[in-house]
């Protein structure tokens, strides 16, 4: 069933590409109705979708095998999620093209989530690098941040397949994840630094961010809402699935390091966010401070902690999804994403200034929102690791976030109008149909969030 | 017994092939007429080849016999080949001054 | 704490608001004003429900006290709950009654503007939130409470978005709320790392085992608090909070979300008990905020924002009363406080709606003639602020500063007699300016002192059509002036009906007899008190002076002492401190750190390996003859390397 | 033996300089074949009879053959092999120099050779014919076609490939055509040939 997951995506975007160039209608249908089945299929279907294929015997066995046990079952259907509402949003000429490349994007990334072989893992790594650099160069605006966006990602991957093999050569098998048996020695070290590397920089922590601004800044909304959602989790998947449970004394050795890149990521993201004048950078930046979050739930290594990030990652991955998909309806309507150039817009579109405020409310943490719910559980849990200092630092970005949170969407929806904005359109019903499921998620982890956490601890 | 040994010391046909194969990387490296490049590296197949029989001919083992038929062979091949990029090169370019085939060039 | 088990009533009265914030929300469009009905019935019937939840709200089985509802777990090692306790019953009671008649008031006042059933399912949605946070029987639900209150309090400040001014103001308190909000978080991660549990039962039974943080616990809790009541430093956002509409100030910014910071102490009352530490903190910042808030409310000229600088000092007396652990005198003057003040900026509410949304006292004068339900109203009131003796405000009061002596902090007593005399100064200011005298508002504004004139109609409110009923913006105000007589009267006596109301909440405590017995208190405070007024009486009410009154108050206004009138710079100091620190930062991190340094680094991996390239390149000549030299070569090399071996053998 | 063998060094390498050094191809070719001859004699010297004949037989009769066709087919002029400037470094004389002292250094280091005990596995004289003779072609073609038949079997296979690239490479028609487009490509511009052809 795990196979039907990742290549029923795969073929759909293929066969979209059947379609006519300048198809818009049934490529939006075709691809909403395959990203549907995909959220729906890991409900319905028993024991995680279990699949397995011996795959090398030799220099160390591994197998394709996938299922979605544990917290890939919430990766999986946030992926599934957003790549829905990013193919419903998605409304240009070239929605066929993105449509297919989204869909083969959540194809590469559902083997990644549901993969239970390092070496799969690795081999997902990369291909979901794929369709994202295809879009940067289809649709942002500079060549040069596609490839600053492939290079930098497949160094992590090159990191990551060395490490890869290193673990597999080292102890055997690369069939592990979903299990737990600490791996020691002295290459262990690098082993971890190998897949820390990799995953450091897709998450991205400080200072192997530079990529992510423009990234996210020039990929189409829908691209951004999956990427900066789901593929930003990668990184922390991978601490969670393979790090904590294999290296989690290697992790502890590099664990200051880790530490202070987190907190100067949290703080950094969040002081850069509060300059900025692209509202998607904003979100970006925003996006590096609430990841380091997460990097410092896991590396304190507290269950409570982790916990915490499990929700923090979903909650994080619905508040960026709808927040760029929104950020993308502003564009549309304003075409640009300067906040300098918008003002008073809530009057003009309120269901639209609504949504917006759901969301970035949801981005600084409000109590009741899923951001909440994570923040609070994972710092509970990392100051109980005994970790005072970096728990009390972890705050500061909390209160810079609502500050840079709050003017990104004052001065869009707030303030005077701006007098030669014309009347726009508010929120349309296939936007809304994007959007909603992703604010009713937030809602819904917010108020109770133990829902989530029961199915991934069993 | 005697007259199994080498009627000349192995070293002399060493050097000698040394020479001629010397000559032979002289030839291609300094002249820029690939007719005279490849006549110079058939003359370094020779010189290998001489250099086979004699040593075979100095242990008296006939594989080094061997060797030299199949180098002749190959040579001949390479020959053939060469010649033909030659006449290629010849029809499509008007002259061909090895030097001025720099496509390569980084 | 409470007693558990199942309580529907407890879901009436924290539910409901919240249905009537969903229905105003998703129906406003239809509603039109029917929206003020859906809103007061919303807040009517919790009002009704929390009355009629006396009965288990008082109830006792053993040490419990109160009725205790379990919600949901919410996380591992987060149970929600309600709790209806006295302590909070009381704050329930606030919320729901003064909120009702503030919501009755608002009909009438948002009469014009379009946006009525916005402004009704914010109002809602605060009450609801503000009940989720009294009602909450822990820490995690509190905080919740406390950051849904602050985003109430946000849209609400902001509510008329298109003025710039209010749009920085709501984005000001929300910030300044936030910090609070982590300063709560990490007395809860603190809490729960120490006992394992935030709820308040659990907590408070084993308040030993935070051992050493017992004081850091109290520390960043009463951040949260200060954060929230507007205690000094973190005081600044709440006189910027006039930005939004009057019922809001008064609903919000008086009566009940700024006093949440005094629930909160009141409500950790055995954490305070144990750390006197905590005591001196916060029973100081109280004090210091009561002074200090009374000497800003002495410089102000705007109605609302003297006002709101009363309010801030009041609620430093609450601190300081719960703060000294006179718990049931600070939450007495929580309760008094809650009607005058409510009353004292509804009364102003009908006078700026009367001048059209003038709020400079200046540009007033001789309002009783046409304002006489504020008029009497708010001399009520302002003699109940006062501490006038017979006036609600006066046996609360009293109880604070006695308390403070009580409980053995002298200078905070003398903090709490001087404030008394200034309050009284200033709020007879305010009132003598504002409703004796002439009208000054047809004067010219330089005139009379005012430099910077504001010209109002922010809403632009349509006068010419439909104005409310009268008696829907008047009827609240006189129930809000009759219960700032009547209020303190459950007070009087050691075994007043109030006390017996907490004898179970809060503990007695064995408390050396004072120096100055509480007779003597009451009758400096009335000698303070009566010297406050006189002063203001002579400077703004003799006929003297008010014939004179364009002219002294432009003198005024000239002289006034910069320190007052910036003040105490706090602004600026937290401006240099953080706001501009920030913005550097972030500039510097953004503009030049990570495009030059850290793609700066990126770059150069680049130019390295440009430069190797181009090495490499100069190599591939494209020249046949050289790459037979160097395999040559290479090959001679071979051949040595053998030779040599051969050689060695 | 020994003088014989001097005077035919001496004749190998004068040759052997000629072909380099000659300014036409043509001269090259002569003492190539020259330089073939001397080396054909050489080799019975050394006891190799066959071979000596292959050498004149596939060296001096085929591929030089082929030289001298190939020169008279591009008519033999020096001037189209030397039109640029000549592009090699100035290294190349010192570099010549350099590997001339290595393969020097390499023949002297093999004279240091201490004398090689022989393996005695064939004689070196007898009748022509007799497979354990030394050199004979019996004892070369039982080598040959027994112990290293696949060797031989491949150098067959690679005569077919230098055969059939020659083909391709040197052929009239368009070589190399990969793809259908390409195909049509070619046949239109042959049908336009032909038309061409028929209106003219």
């Amino acid at each position: 069933m795990a196979l039907v997951l990742i290549l029923l995506p795969i073929a759909a975007g293929c066969a979209l590409f059947l379609l006519p160039r300048g198809e818009r209608t049934i490529s939006r249908l075709a691809g909403s109705a395959v990203a549907a089945l995909t959220f729906v299929l890991p409900l319905v279907a028993q024991n995680g979708g279990e699949f397995s294929v011996r795959w090398l015997s030799r220099p160390f066995t591994a197998a394709l095998h996938f299922a979605w046990t544990g917290p890939s079952l919430w990766l999986v259907l946030l992926l599934a999620l957003c790549t829905y509402c990013a193919i419903v949003a998605t409304n240009t000429a070239q929605n066929r093209s993105m449509i297919a490349l989204l869909l083969m994007l959540e194809g590469c990334m559902m083997g990644l989530f549901t993969a239970r072989d390092i070496l799969a893992f690795a081999l997902f790594w990369d291909l979901m690098l794929i369709p994202p650099f295809f879009a940067l160069i289809e649709w942002g605006t500079h060549r040069d941040t596609a490839w600053r966006f492939l290079i930098y990602n497949f160094s992590g991957g090159l990191t990551l397949l060395l490490a890869t093999a290193a673990f597999g050569v080292l102890s055997g098998s690369t069939d592990v994840i979903g299990s737990t048996h600490q791996f020691a020695g002295s290459w262990a070290p690098w082993i971890f630094a190998g897949f820390a590397f990799a995953f450091a920089v897709k998450t991205p922590l400080w200072p192997l961010h530079t990529w992510m601004p423009n990234t996210y800044a020039e990929l189409p909304p829908p691209f951004v809402a999956v990427v900066s959602a789901v593929q930003s989790k990668a990184g922390l998947y991978g601490f969670i699935v393979i790090a904590l449970p294999f290296l989690r004394t290697s992790m502890a050795e590099w664990r200051w390091l880790i530490v202070a890149l987190a907190l100067v990521s949290l703080l950094y993201g969040a002081f850069v966010a509060l300059t900025q004048t692209d509202m998607k950078r904003i979100v970006a930046y925003s996006s590096l401070s609430h990841l380091g979050l997460i990097v410092l739930a896991i590396v304190s290594a507290n269950p409570i902690a982790i916990k915490g990030a499990l929700v923090y990652i979903v909650a994080h991955g619905l508040f960026s999804a709808a927040l760029f998909l929104i950020l993308g309806y502003y564009e549309e309507r304003e075409e640009t994403r300067s906040v300098l150039k918008l003002g008073g817009l809530g009057a003009v579109n309120p269901k639209l200034a609504g949504a917006f405020t759901i969301a970035a409310l949801a981005a600084l943490g409000l109590p009741g929102l899923a951001g909440f719910a994570g923040e609070l559980v994972i710092l509970t849990g990392v100051f109980r690791a005994g970790y005072f200092w970096p728990a009390l630092i972890a705050l500061i970005p909390i209160v810079i976030a609502s500050a840079y949170m709050l003017r990104l969407l004052q001065d869009t929806i707030n303030g005077p109008q701006l007098a030669d904005i014309p009347q726009r359109r508010d929120l349309t019903f296939a936007e809304a149909l994007a959007v909603a499921p992703l604010l009713a998620a937030l809602l819904y982890v917010g108020i109770y969030p133990h829902a989530l956490l029961a199915a991934v601890m069993h | 017994m005697h007259a199994d040994l080498l009627p000349v010391a192995l070293a002399n046909y060493v050097a000698l092939s040394s020479v001629i194969f010397f000559i032979g990387v002289a030839g291609v490296v300094l002249r820029r007429n690939p007719l005279i490049m490849l006549m110079s590296i058939e003359l370094m197949w020779n010189a290998a080849n001489l250099l086979f029989l004699a040593f075979a001919r100095a242990w008296l083992n006939n594989a080094g016999h061997i060797f030299a038929f199949l180098v002749i062979t190959v040579a001949a091949a390479e020959a053939a080949i060469g010649l033909a990029i030659v006449v290629i090169v010849f029809r499509s370019r008007a002259n061909v001054d090895v030097d001025e085939i720099a496509l390569m060039k980084g | 704490m409470g007693v558990a088990g199942s309580y529907p009533l407890l879901f009436a009265i924290w539910l409901v608001p919240l249905a009537g914030a969903i229905v105003n929300w998703a129906f406003g469009p239809q509603l039109k004003r029917a929206a003020g009905i859906v809103g007061c019935v919303a807040i009517g019937l919790p009002f009704v429900a929390t009355l009629a939840a006396w009965g288990i709200a008082t109830q006792s089985s053993g040490a419990a006290v109160g009725a205790n509802q379990h919600l949901l777990s919410w996380m591992p090692g987060f149970d929600f709950g309600l709790l209806l306790d006295p302590l909070s019953l009381i704050w329930a009671l606030i919320i729901t009654g003064v909120g009702f008649l503030i919501h009755v008031y608002s009909v009438g006042y948002m009469w014009p503007d379009t946006a009525i059933a916005r402004f009704f399912a914010y109002m809602n949605f605060f009450v609801f939130a503000m009940l989720t946070l009294v009602l909450s029987d822990n820490f995690v639900g509190l905080l919740v409470g406390w950051g849904l209150v602050g985003l109430a309090s946000y849209f609400l400040i902001g509510f008329w978005f298109f003025k710039p001014t209010a749009v920085a103001a709501a984005r000001k308190a929300f910030v300044i709320n936030v910090v609070g909000d982590v300063a709560i978080m990490f007395a809860i991660f603190m809490i729960f790392a120490k006992v394992g549990s935030t709820s308040f039962v659990t907590v408070f039974a084993h308040v030993p085992a935070l051992g050493n943080w017992l004081f850091l616990v109290c520390l960043f809790l009463f951040i949260g608090a200060a954060a929230k009541s507007a205690q000094i430093p973190l005081h600044t956002w709440l006189p910027d909070a006039m930005e939004g509409p009057t019922p809001v100030s008064a609903l919000i910014h008086a009566a009940t979300m700024v006093t949440a910071g005094v629930y909160l102490v009141a409500r950790c009352w055995p954490l305070w008990n144990a750390s006197h530490d905590a005591q001196v903190l916060v029973g100081t910042i109280g004090g210091l905020t009561a002074l200090g808030g009374a000497l800003l409310g002495v410089a102000q000229w705007d109605i609302k924002r003297i006002l709101a600088y009363s309010t801030m000092s009041q609620i430093g007396y609450m601190i300081m009363g719960v703060g000294v652990t006179a718990y049931q005198a600070g939450v007495a003057h929580f309760f008094t406080h809650a009607f005058f003040k409510a009353c004292l900026f509804l009364g102003a509410g009908i006078v700026i709606h009367e001048l059209a949304d003038e709020q400079d006292i200046r540009r007033m004068g001789g309002m009783r003639l046409r304002a006489p339900v504020a008029f009497f109203a708010m001399f009520a009131a302002v003699l109940a602020i006062s501490g006038f003796p017979g006036f609600a405000g006066f046996f609360s009061k009293d109880a604070v500063v006695f308390g403070a002596l009580e409980h053995g902090f002298p200078w905070l007593y003398v903090l709490g007699i001087v404030t008394a005399g200034i309050t009284a100064y200033y709020m007879f200011r305010l009132f003598f300016v504002t409703f004796f005298g002439t009208y000054r508002g047809d004067l010219d504004p330089a005139q009379v002192g005012v430099t910077n004139p504001v010209e109002p109609a922010a809403h632009e409110p349509a006068h010419g059509e439909a104005h409310a009923p009268a008696w829907l913006m008047a009827a609240p105000v006189a129930i809000l002036g009759v219960f700032s007589v009547i209020a303190g009267y459950v007070m009087i006596g050691s075994n007043s009906p109030w006390n017996r109301l907490f004898t179970q909440t809060f503990p007695s405590q064995n408390l050396a007899v004072p120096a100055l017995s509480e007779g003597w208190t009451t009758a400096i405070l009335f000698i303070v008190m009566a010297a406050g007024i006189a002063i203001a009486y002579v400077r703004y009410a003799t006929p003297a002076a008010l014939a004179d009154a364009p002219a002294r108050l432009r003198a005024e206004s000239q002289r006034m002492p910069a320190v007052l009138v910036r003040l105490f710079y706090f602004d600026d100091v937290i401006d240099w401190l953080f706001v501009r620190p920030s913005q550097a930062l972030g500039r510097f991190f953004g503009s030049i750190f990570d495009p030059d340094v850290i793609d700066g680094a990126v770059r150069g991996v680049v130019r390295v390996n440009t430069e190797l390239g181009e090495v490499v390149r100069g190599m591939q000549t494209g020249l046949l003859r050289s790459y037979a030299l160097v395999i040559v070569f290479g090959a001679a090399l071979f051949a040595v390397y053998y030779a040599l071996q051969g050689v060695a053998h | 033996m020994t003088v014989a063998f001097w005077i035919l060094a001496v004749l190998l390498v004068a040759s052997a300089i000629c072909v380099i050094t000659a300014q036409k191809p043509v001269y090259s070719v002569a003492g190539l074949l020259a330089h073939f001859l001397f080396l054909a004699i050489t080799y019975f010297m050394l006891s190799a009879e066959f071979l000596a004949v292959i050498q004149l037989i596939v060296y001096s009769g085929a591929i030089l053959m082929l030289f001298v066709f190939v020169i008279a087919l591009l008519s033999s002029g020096v001037a189209p092999f030397a039109v640029g400037p000549d592009r090699l470094p100035k290294i190349a004389a010192p570099a010549i120099a350099v590997i001339a002292i290595l393969l020097g250094f390499v023949a002297y280091a093999v004279s240091r050779e201490p004398a090689v005990k022989p393996s005695l596995r064939g004689i070196v004289s007898g009748p022509v014919g007799t497979a354990g003779v030394f050199g004979s072609v019996a004892d070369f073609g039982h080598a040959l076609f027994t112990l290293n038949l696949l060797p031989f079997e491949i150098t067959a296979f690679i005569l077919m490939v230098a055969v059939v690239g020659v083909i391709l490479l040197a052929g009239d028609h368009v070589p190399y055509v990969p793809t259908r487009r390409r195909a049509r490509l070619v046949e239109h511009d042959m049908r336009e040939a032909i038309v061409r052809a028929g209106e003219e």
